[in-house]
């Protein structure tokens, strides 16, 4: 197996005795190029800080960019980079996206089942439903708001669905806590779940 | 508030309680209106008293035979509302608790579904005020990846394909798909026979035939049989858009 | 329906009589959001600020950044967002892009249904391995192995994954014909494909 001489190892040694500032510059930099949520895990092995540090880098971070154009987002227990609400106009018009692509009532009840119970099925969709949600699962699947994240015990291992960071960023939340309260009766337990 | 239904027209029979008749998203949808239209709560006797009004939506629901599909589901609902109503007039002797139970739980689930209407309300209002943040769209810039000549085997694909569609048997149950191989090896005769006549055809119109879903993923999957006996070609120019499916052209 | 009165409109006009401090938030998003360079055109489009105005907040971005974890270049007269130099490492670690290491199972799905599905979404491939997969995603975009080729009609105008130049040499075939025989569950027929 040829071995690189630049390349970093297969056992990469990371930057060792990191000054606090320059961890803060590897997390910044971290956060940047990464194209989805990564999370503190994934930042002690690309960096070798440990995990205290990089707790205290990426604060001093959420701290610095509360009031800039970007913010730091926080999903399950990963973080992700996010243009600033206060922006959102700009980007849409640089990015040639139109306001007009509301998500319908199915789109939206699907939604809302999948954000209070996740991960969870579309049977169990259904089953709340009471209608077919193929066509509200695809649409919010290919918007980006909702992923599968595995496969569930039941017969046929249905894919399990959950958000995702982009659906916090669709509604200009921060993270899932941030959601509405919800009063819910509690999913049923005939064996949908 | 979240209502998407609109102003039924003078000449539909349900003008009286203002509804148009494609636009409420299922059978539970619907009852949670009438109900919520009558000012009451959701409980069996509510759903009793908004029955008859529920059964003329549907009858005339199903005068559009375009929605078919969508009719079965109300359907399945306004024959339980049936059920339960006969049972309140002519009181059984029998398995009273059933019944009971049956429209207990059927106003359990309408309670669950009406509190997750209410929060896509709710998403509604933060989406129609949103000041939704944008993740980056780039690619990693300013780092060039280095790409190894002949790295990797190309057959470790395949073998990817592989692990991937190996499903591991959960707690001893395996799943048997509707599949038979003479219906799978009648799909590929067919499709292959329609393709030597036609030469060119799209997905839609070989699927056209197709009655249920499993049988047009009997159809892919003939396809994806002749394009790996090359035998055919397919040609999709973009993602959802439509697939052409027609003779391989062999180069020798 | 309700219309929101701070909801953007759908011919937005862009926020009139910035201040600087606002424009160089306004700015800084952009530079995060944009696929690639900008120019202080496209900036001006997107903001409604004049040229004189953007130019002096993209000097105050530039001086702001020039010693944190992202930087601010110049390609001709347009500027983009990139990470710092000396986090290079860190961020090749977070990549995945350490070239001496075969690709992971995830990976080598992924590059599978991208391979003989091309150009394809990252929903039809979350479809079919019934997992988030943006990880394996960006992982082969940063290898260079895939990248994305232009944007789907469907809602969201999803991006398009193809496989690149690299992917041939990496694998050491001359062209997509010269592909195994494979039998790969394509695009299902529920919207996903």
């Amino acid at each position: 197996m040829p071995v690189s001489e630049i390349g970093p190892s297969s056992s990469p040694e990371p930057d060792a005795a990191l000054e606090d500032l320059d961890l803060e510059l590897l997390v910044e930099a971290l956060l940047f190029v990464a194209s989805g949520p990564i999370s503190p895990g994934d930042m002690r092995e690309a960096t070798g800080a440990d995990e205290a540090a990089i707790e205290r880098a990426l604060q001093n971070l959420k701290a610095h960019y509360v009031d800039r154009g970007i913010r730091i987002i926080l999903h399950g227990d990963s973080y992700q980079m996010c243009s600033a609400p206060a922006a959102s106009r700009s980007c849409r018009i640089l990015l040639g996206m139109n306001s007009n692509q509301k998500l319908t009532q199915a789109s939206l009840e699907t939604l809302a089942i999948i954000a209070y119970n996740q991960p969870t099925t579309r049977a169990q969709i259904e089953h709340i439903r009471g209608v077919n949600s193929d066509s509200p699962l695809s649409l919010l699947a290919a918007r980006g708001l909702i992923s599968p994240v595995g496969r569930g015990d039941q017969l046929g291992r249905p894919n399990l669905y959950a958000t995702t960071a982009g659906f916090l960023a669709y509604f200009g939340i921060e993270s899932l806590d941030d959601l509405p309260e919800a009063d819910l009766p509690g999913p049923s337990s005939d064996g949908y779940g | 508030m979240l209502g998407t239904w609109r102003t039924g027209t003078a000449a539909s029979p349900l003008a009286e309680f203002n509804l148009e008749l494609t636009s409420f998203d299922g059978p539970f949808d619907l009852l949670v209106h009438l109900i919520e239209n009558q000012g009451f709560d959701i409980t069996t006797l509510s759903l009793l008293a908004v029955t008859s009004q529920y059964v003329s939506y549907v009858e005339t629901l199903q005068r559009k035979s375009a929605f078919a599909e969508a009719t079965a589901e109300f359907l399945a609902v306004a024959s339980q509302l049936l059920l339960l109503k006969s049972q309140a007039f002519l009181p059984s002797q029998t398995n009273d608790d059933e019944d009971i139970s049956e429209a207990q739980s059927l106003a359990d689930r309408l309670r669950v579904y009406s509190a997750y209407r209410k929060l896509a309300g709710e998403l509604d209002e933060i989406q129609l005020s949103e000041m939704p943040l944008f993740p980056r769209l780039a690619v990693p810039t300013g780092i060039a990846p280095e790409i190894p000549k002949n790295w990797q085997d190309v057959s470790d694909l395949v073998f990817a394909i592989e692990a991937m569609l190996e499903q591991p048997e959960e707690n001893g149950i395996s799943v048997t798909l509707p599949f038979s191989r003479f219906s799978l090896k009648q799909r590929i005769d067919s499709v292959r026979d329609t393709i030597a006549r036609v030469r060119e055809v799209t997905f839609d119109v070989v699927a056209s035939e197709c009655g249920t879903r499993m049988e047009v993923v009997y159809t892919f999957l003939a396809i994806m049989y002749l394009v790996a006996q090359r035998g055919v070609s397919v040609r999709q120019s973009k993602a959802f858009g439509q697939i052409t499916i027609s003779i391989a052209e062999h180069q020798d």
